[in-house]
């Protein structure tokens, strides 16, 4: 591959990236790339690090050393809403959705930054209801049309990752982080959410942190595993899944392959 | 607006236009509205920013002071005096907010306090606040060089009409694409930041609105009593708009003009009559407030419509045992973590 | 040399004893605060107030029932302690669950009700607490005359704060605590009667408080208003030092006094608010405290 | 209130300053009415009273209240310059006759004059003719003031400063201290700093008291002779002779001057069970002589009863010949005391010996000017 | 006939407004394993927390040793004799090591020792004076386990302990459940991995939905396995 278009392939990329809390090194020296338009998934031990990690590439913790380049620039940096509004968006591993406002409402206020009005304070609610047609068509993409007036406490917890996913999508984001996108789900909303996530990957780049490897192998194009805050192998899942230290490390006795608790 | 909504409001307003034929004191209410403002704009902060601030005395006494010195000692006119309080407690906002939001719930409640404390001991040094004396004997003057405001009536219906303006006002930011966002940040800041929005700077927004509004109380009280002392810059003051706006009902739009209402007028009613105690009947107030009362007058009353709204629907079917209701409105407005 | 940048030595050392005896109660009354908050959650509004109320008890103990300042000092505490763990068992034990502001209402609200009933009953001028016999008489310290009283209020608070700082960081009842604080529900899960020793802690903090009092009452005024003056610094101490660190309760309320006693001396006007402008420019450089963990 | 005449009484009743005024105020008003017949014109006479908290807000409000309220036709109070000040802004707008009380603050008969306000009992000037002079005379050159931060400290302070500079000694400096302070340890150190050979004490109430005693606390008092620029006799009560002996200050007035004095203490002390300070013995008089006024003016038009109380001269136990000037002063003899070592005190309350009567105008000093209705 | 150590009847809980448990009956008798199986969510962790009385409201029975102790507050319950390994491991971050250790009181006689504690975990021995969340995920789980060991407690409640292990501390881990038992211990495992629990356990219930769904024993245990696959998808 050319030189030249190596940022343009690589969407995401960390240099030596590393985190320590008081002495203890959570991230240690993480060199990641991620391509554009793969699914990429990030796997490891309770306690690898992957939280840390992401918390990281979105700004919510500083690193100790290293840096971030989203496509060629430095963001190692900028504040949490800079590199948002670069298109870099994570998905919380605890739901997070606007409890008390309407489902609408919740895709509604990721989508009204883009009208560049949100320091208004004079305007009335109604220059906003322009924006409703596109929230609804997020809603149908997730399967959440018929909800659009509920108030999003209301909702069962696989509906608010649901939700939690239009109202990314609704940034048009180009790199998404999702961060355990099954966690406390049923069998059913794990397969309609891993369809989601498929369909969501058209045109963008996924990072995801999984736990549970039928979604990773259904879905992932590549996999990387951290252990103890460094990664242990990196590859397309057929790969990595044979290799001997990522048995060791995350799944443990050899007998069996790569595979989730679940 | 609900229909309902908006007979009521017709109904207050009207009320508001009548009440000084009533045999009512004006400068009773005169001073009521200046609270009621204020507690509008602590209400702004706390019920729609979830920010409990604990120094709002700074920018109601700022807001008294400014204007005060501008009429009497430089003869400004009352409109301009006003803006230039407004301006000037907006401007402490900013300094204030902007150290104060670098932490969030409880600290940014100390934080605040502290602050306030040291605007009051500003304004106790300062050489245009007259110190210990105040500025006294401020004059109303004259509406935009037409209209004097010594009457007590005129000067009624120009508090009044602003009161009506605030409240509106405050309806208006809250259902603005800046009051969606700041709701949002309320709800979930971490989810807020992630979708880009840099939340410091709505809420440094937010606070800034609220205190120019606070400072617009002020400067009414000012005018209408004729002094700027250091009671309204001090911490009681803070601690009495908390008190108006947990009453009435933080986070509803009309709680904080019902909560003013009452508390100025138990003030009024008891100083008299009970001398110091007023302080412990205000501090029963706020502790029952907070053990028993916590969504306010207007608070308790929409969660009380709700209830009756909902078991109409529904056939009363409650399976939650008792001590487990549902968090109130109020309750989520003031958590703001 | 006589003098230092133009003021003269006795004069700046002078200042900094009496800082240090103001830090010493700023250490003490922001370490209760300190070790309330860490446990209950609770902004102690009403620490203020406690304070001031040890000193009333010191003060009708000594003029209705001739109890004199010894006995004072160790019975104080604890009908003010007394007095704490009612009102957490009757008010604040409600709050928990809910949002930390609460509590701070709450005592709040308590507060202005202690105020005004000691202000009814005492008025709001002070009342005078006799210095006691033993501790009678100065020490000529050469650039100043320093009453004997003075300096044993310095001993006794940091002896107790020193105390304190032991029995939290060092000893199993302070792993316990430590523990309840992190998470308290768990802790009472392995058999603990957490419930007991909250309501034990709030009583300690504010017997803290009380005692504060009674070992202020014959430097200031026993006045009802000597709470309310005195917790919004105490505040500002906290929000420096890192909040529910007790060491850095300890520290900073002792710098803070000696640093207020220091501005008496060059700047008298800014020696008010030196206190919140060390606050604020504490939040710009480190928005946790000196002392606190983030 | 048509069929009343109605006294309000506006003071500090719980503060600083209670016990210098407060319910004894309150009570010396009552013992007035009561002489004067319980009703004037054929009206009752009532009192309304509050506490202003020391508070200028709350003491103009209040007047302000009963001005358009309660139908006040005369407001006595004060204690607090600052409020007072307040106050006779509003007596003036609302022409409601007002006679400060214990505020000692000159410039209420002077920039902050009105027609309608009174000023009884003493102020700065009055008080520092008298023992600042008496100071200096006897040696205290070099003076350096602990004044109380706001409009009586101030005053009081600079009248100090220009009567010690009059008679030749000078002035070191002052330091501010907050009303309300608890603890004057650290303002003494600065005081002490200034080496200077007079303590002038510019405040009042409890905050002499206790300046008084910390200064002695840290051995001030052995080195600075303290000068108690305005003292009352429950102060020195509270100190007690053993720490007050020898102190010089000024009064208008004092319980054992004569027998008109002493009989009316007896009945004031069988209520109260304290001797009564100047400024409570002023209220007794204050308040007969506005209810004279109205009798003698045969009406309660505020116009007409000031014009009737600056006519008559005042004669009662207070004082013999006094006269309320144009300004608004009320003109009366002063009083320079020393007090009395346990020694030489014979019985209770006997505090003070005389050490030198100031005639009125000695003491208050001719019309300033300054008050725009009473030019010289 | 065995003692019952741990009765539940009609249990049901709630988490704030939201209905967890509806009516669990389960029995758990003195010296057995139980393992508690269930699709996330479930509400087996709840069940666990129920008994111990960390959920909001609770109603219905739970009996230990016979004694009702629904009304108990959860220091009580803990003082019954019962010791509970929470899912989140529950390490205090200001508390060294050897301090975590110490921290549950001594309920009962017949608890293990420290010295015991380290012999069996002698990883906890070497870090005793390191801040407890300084350790490994696999040390803190020891030492989330060993902690209750030493209170005395008989009946032992443990949620997840094998999850996100290096495999050779959950072979440990089983290891030292069967010493457990074998020391007459009563334990209740709620687990998600299946191969960790399978061959520990005497009697499984299956939950779904805040419900116990069936139940049976360790040698029913292969003509289950349809039905498990069912449930749980293993
Ligand atoms: N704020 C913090 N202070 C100290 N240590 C921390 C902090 N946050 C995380 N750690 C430690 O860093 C390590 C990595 O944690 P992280 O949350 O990134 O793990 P993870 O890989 O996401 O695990 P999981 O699969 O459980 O989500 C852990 O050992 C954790 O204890
Ligand atoms: N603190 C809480 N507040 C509200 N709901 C909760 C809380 N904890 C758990 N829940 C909900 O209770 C239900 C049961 O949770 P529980 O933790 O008991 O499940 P589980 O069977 O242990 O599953 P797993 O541990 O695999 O997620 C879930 O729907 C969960 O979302
Ligand atoms: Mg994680
Ligand atoms: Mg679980």
């Amino acid at each position: 591959m050319p030189e030249k278009h190596l940022s343009e392939e690589i969407i995401l990329e960390t240099r030596g990236l590393t985190k320590e809390f008081k002495g203890f090194v959570a991230v240690n020296g993480v060199d990641l790339k991620v391509r554009r338009g793969d699914i990429h998934a990030l796997i490891g031990p309770n306690g690898a690090g992957k939280t840390t990690f992401f918390n990281l590439l979105t700004k919510f913790l500083l690193p100790t050393r290293g840096t971030i380049l989203y496509r060629g620039t430095d963001i190692t940096h900028e504040k949490p809403a800079q590199t948002a509004r670069r298109g870099l968006v994570r998905s919380f591993q605890i739901s997070a959705v606007f409890p008390h406002m309407t489902v609408l409402e919740n895709v509604r206020a990721a989508l009204q930054r883009g009208l560049g009005t949100t320091f208004h304070f004079w305007k009335p609610e109604s220059s906003l209801y322009g924006l409703h047609d596109r929230a609804r068509q997020l809603l149908a993409q997730v399967g959440l049309q018929d909800f659009a007036d509920e108030l999003t406490v209301n909702l069962p917890y696989g509906r608010k990752r649901a939700l939690e996913l239009a109202t990314t999508l609704a940034l048009e984001p180009e790199l998404m982080l999702l961060d355990e996108p099954t966690q406390g789900m049923g069998h059913e909303d794990v397969s309609r959410v891993t369809q989601l996530i498929k369909k969501a990957s058209e045109g963008r780049t996924i990072l995801m942190v999984e736990h549970n490897m039928n979604v990773v192998s259904s879905i992932a194009d590549r996999i990387t595993v951290l252990q103890r805050g460094t990664i242990i192998a990196d590859g397309p899942y057929a790969e990595v899944s044979k290799n001997p230290q990522v048995i060791e490390a995350y799944m443990g006795s050899a007998d069996t392959e790569l595979q989730g608790a679940h | 607006m609900q229909r309902s909504v908006v007979l009521l409001y017709a109904v207050l307003v009207l009320a508001g236009l009548v009440a000084p034929w009533l045999d009512i004191y004006p400068v009773y209410l005169m001073t009521l509205y200046s609270f009621a403002i204020f507690a509008c704009a602590f209400n702004l902060l706390l019920g729609f920013g979830g920010m409990l601030s604990f120094g709002h005395a700074a920018y109601f006494g700022l807001g008294a002071y400014t204007t005060s010195w501008l009429v009497t000692a430089q003869h400004w006119g009352t409109l301009p005096a006003i803006l230039a309080g407004m301006a000037v407690a907006a401007l402490a906002g900013v300094v204030i907010g902007g150290l104060a939001i670098r932490r969030s719930g409880i600290y940014l409640t100390m934080i605040t306090l502290a602050l306030g404390q040291l605007v009051y001991f500003v304004c106790l040094q300062a050489p245009f606040t007259g110190g210990e004396n105040g500025i006294q004997g401020v004059p109303r003057g004259t509406l935009l060089g037409l209209l004097p405001l010594r009457p007590d009536m005129t000067m009624y219906y120009f508090v009044f009409a602003l009161l009506v303006l605030v409240f509106l006002g405050i309806r208006r930011i809250v259902s603005s694409p800046f009051g969606q966002v700041l709701k949002a940040i309320r709800e979930n800041e971490p989810r807020a930041i992630s979708l880009g929005y840099d939340v410091n700077r709505y809420k440094l927004m937010v606070f800034v609105l609220s205190a120019a509004i606070a400072g617009l109380g002020g400067s009414l009280k000012a005018l209408v009593l004729g002094f700027a002392t250091l009671t309204d810059v001090m911490q009681g003051n803070s601690g009495e708009v908390i008190l108006m706006t947990l009453l009435g009902g933080a986070g509803t739009f009309l709680g904080p003009v019902v909560g003013a209402g009452v508390v100025v007028t138990l003030q009024d009613v008891l100083s008299d009559r009970v001398g110091s105690w007023v302080t412990v009947i205000i501090g029963c107030v706020f502790v029952a407030c907070v053990l028993a009362f916590r969504k306010g007058i207007v608070g308790e009353f929409l969660a009380w419509r709700a209830r009756r709204s909902v078991r109409a629907q529904a056939g009363g079917s409650a399976d939650t045992p008792a001590g487990e209701a549902a968090p109130a409105a109020g309750e989520a407005a003031v958590s703001s973590r | 040399m006589t003098e230092i940048f133009g003021y003269p030595i006795p004069v700046i050392l002078g200042q900094l004893m009496l800082g240090l005896v103001n830090g010493s109660f700023y250490a003490m009354l922001s370490l209760g605060l300190a070790v309330i908050f860490g446990l209950l959650g609770v902004v102690n509004f009403a620490h203020g107030a406690f304070y001031m109320l040890g000193a009333f008890a010191a003060y009708i103990g000594l003029e209705a029932l001739g109890i004199n300042y010894w006995v004072a000092l160790v019975l104080s505490p604890l009908v003010v302690g007394g007095a704490g763990i009612v009102l957490e068992r009757l008010f604040l034990k409600h709050l928990y669950k809910l949002d930390p502001l609460y509590g701070l209402l709450l005592t709040f609200g308590l507060a202005l009700i202690f105020e005004g009933v000691m202000r009814y009953f005492y008025g709001s001028s002070g009342n005078t607490y006799p210095v006691p016999d033993a501790l009678q008489g100065v020490f000529n310290l050469g650039f100043m005359i320093l009453p004997i009283y003075r300096a044993w209020v310095i001993v006794a608070s940091m002896t107790i704060c020193f105390a304190t700082w032991f029995i939290i960081e060092r000893t199993s009842l302070g792993a316990t605590l430590r523990a309840a604080t992190e998470n308290p529900r768990l802790v009472q899960a392995f058999g603990i009667n957490v419930p007991l020793i909250v309501m034990l802690t709030y009583g300690a903090g504010v017997g803290l408080a009380a005692l504060a009092g009674v070992l202020s009452a014959p430097v200031i005024q026993v006045s009802p208003l000597m709470g309310s003056s005195i917790v919004v610094v105490v505040f500002a101490v906290v929000v420096i030092g890192g909040m529910g660190s007790i060491l850095g309760s300890i520290v900073s309320g002792l710098a803070l006094g000696m640093i207020e006693g220091f501005t008496k001396v060059i700047y008298p006007e800014a020696s008010n608010v030196v206190v919140f402008v060390i606050m604020a420019i504490v939040l710009v450089l480190r928005p946790a405290g000196l002392f606190g963990r983030e | 209130a048509p069929n009343e005449v109605v006294i309000g009484d506006i003071d500090d009743m719980s503060g600083v300053y209670a016990d210098v005024i407060g319910q004894g105020g309150v009570e010396a008003i009552k013992m007035a009415i009561a002489d004067f017949g319980g009703s004037v014109l054929g009206k009752k006479i009532t009192i309304l009273t509050a506490d202003h908290q020391n508070k200028p807000d709350v003491g103009a409000s209040k007047f302000r209240e009963w001005a358009d309220q309660n139908g006040v036709n005369m407001i006595l109070g004060g204690s607090n310059t600052g409020v007072s000040i307040a106050m006779s802004k509003v007596a003036g707008q609302k022409k409601v006759p007002f006679i400060a009380i214990g505020a000692a603050g000159a410039s209420l008969t002077n920039e902050d004059c009105t027609p309608y306000s009174v000023h009884y009992a003493y102020d700065t000037t009055s008080l520092a003719n008298g023992t600042a002079s008496a100071i200096v005379q006897q040696g205290g050159k070099s003076w350096y003031f602990l004044t109380a931060d706001y409009a009586f400290g101030t005053q009081l302070r600079t009248a100090a400063t220009e009567v010690v500079e009059k008679h030749g000694g000078k002035s070191l400096g002052e330091v501010r201290v907050p009303l309300g302070t608890t603890d004057f340890s650290s303002f003494l150190l600065q005081a002490q700093g200034s080496k200077a050979q007079v303590l002038g004490l510019a405040n009042a109430g409890a905050d002499f008291t206790n300046s008084l005693k910390a200064a002695q606390e840290f051995g001030i008092t052995k080195q600075m002779k303290p000068a108690a620029l305005l003292a009352f006799i429950s102060d020195i009560h509270s100190l007690g002779l053993k720490t007050a002996q020898g102190l010089y200050l000024t009064t208008g007035w004092y319980w054992d001057l004569n027998d008109a004095t002493r009989a009316w203490s007896k009945r004031y002390f069988s209520v109260m069970k304290k001797e009564a300070t100047m400024n409570q013995a002023a209220y007794y008089s204050a308040t007969l002589h506005y209810l004279n006024s109205v009798k003698a003016a045969g009406s309660t038009d505020p116009d007409k009863v000031m014009a009737e109380m600056k006519k008559e001269k005042i004669n009662d136990m207070f004082v013999k010949g006094g006269y309320i000037r144009a300004d608004g002063v009320m003109i009366h003899p002063m009083y320079v005391m020393q007090v009395k070592t346990p020694a030489e005190s014979k019985y209770p309350w006997d505090y003070y010996k005389l050490v030198k009567t100031m005639s009125g105008e000695e003491a208050f000093g001719p019309i300033t000017g300054k008050c725009q209705y009473a030019k010289k | 006939m065995p003692t019952e150590m741990l009765r539940i009847e009609d249990l049901q809980a709630w988490y704030g407004e939201s209905h967890i448990l509806h009516g669990v009956n389960l029995t758990v008798n003195e010296g057995e394993v139980v393992c508690l199986l269930g699709r996330n969510g479930a509400g087996r962790t709840t069940t666990l927390r129920a008994i111990v009385g960390l959920t909001g409201a609770r109603k219905g029975s739970i009996r230990i040793r016979g004694e009702e102790a629904i009304r108990l507050a959860s220091h009580k319950v803990a003082r019954l004799g019962v010791g509970y390994c929470p899912e989140e491991r529950g390490i205090f971050s200001s508390l060294s090591t050897q301090e975590n250790l110490r921290l549950p009181p001594v309920t009962a006689q017949g608890g293990m020792s420290v010295d015991e504690i380290y012999a069996m975990f002698p990883n906890l021995k070497e870090r005793a004076a390191s801040p407890g969340t300084r350790l490994s995920g696999g040390e803190q789980q020891m030492l989330a386990v060993a902690r209750i060991l030493r209170t005395g407690a008989r009946l032992l409640l443990l949620d997840e302990i094998s999850e996100g292990l290096a495999p050779v501390i959950v072979q440990k881990l089983a290891e030292t459940i069967r010493t457990l038992k074998a020391r007459g211990y009563t334990i209740m495992l709620v687990e998600q991995n299946f191969r960790f629990a399978a061959p520990l356990a005497d009697r499984f219930y299956v939950m779904e939905h805040g419900r116990i769904v069936q139940q049976f024993e360790q040698r029913e245990l292969a003509d289950k396995m349809d039905m498990l696959h069912e449930f749980l998808g293993v």
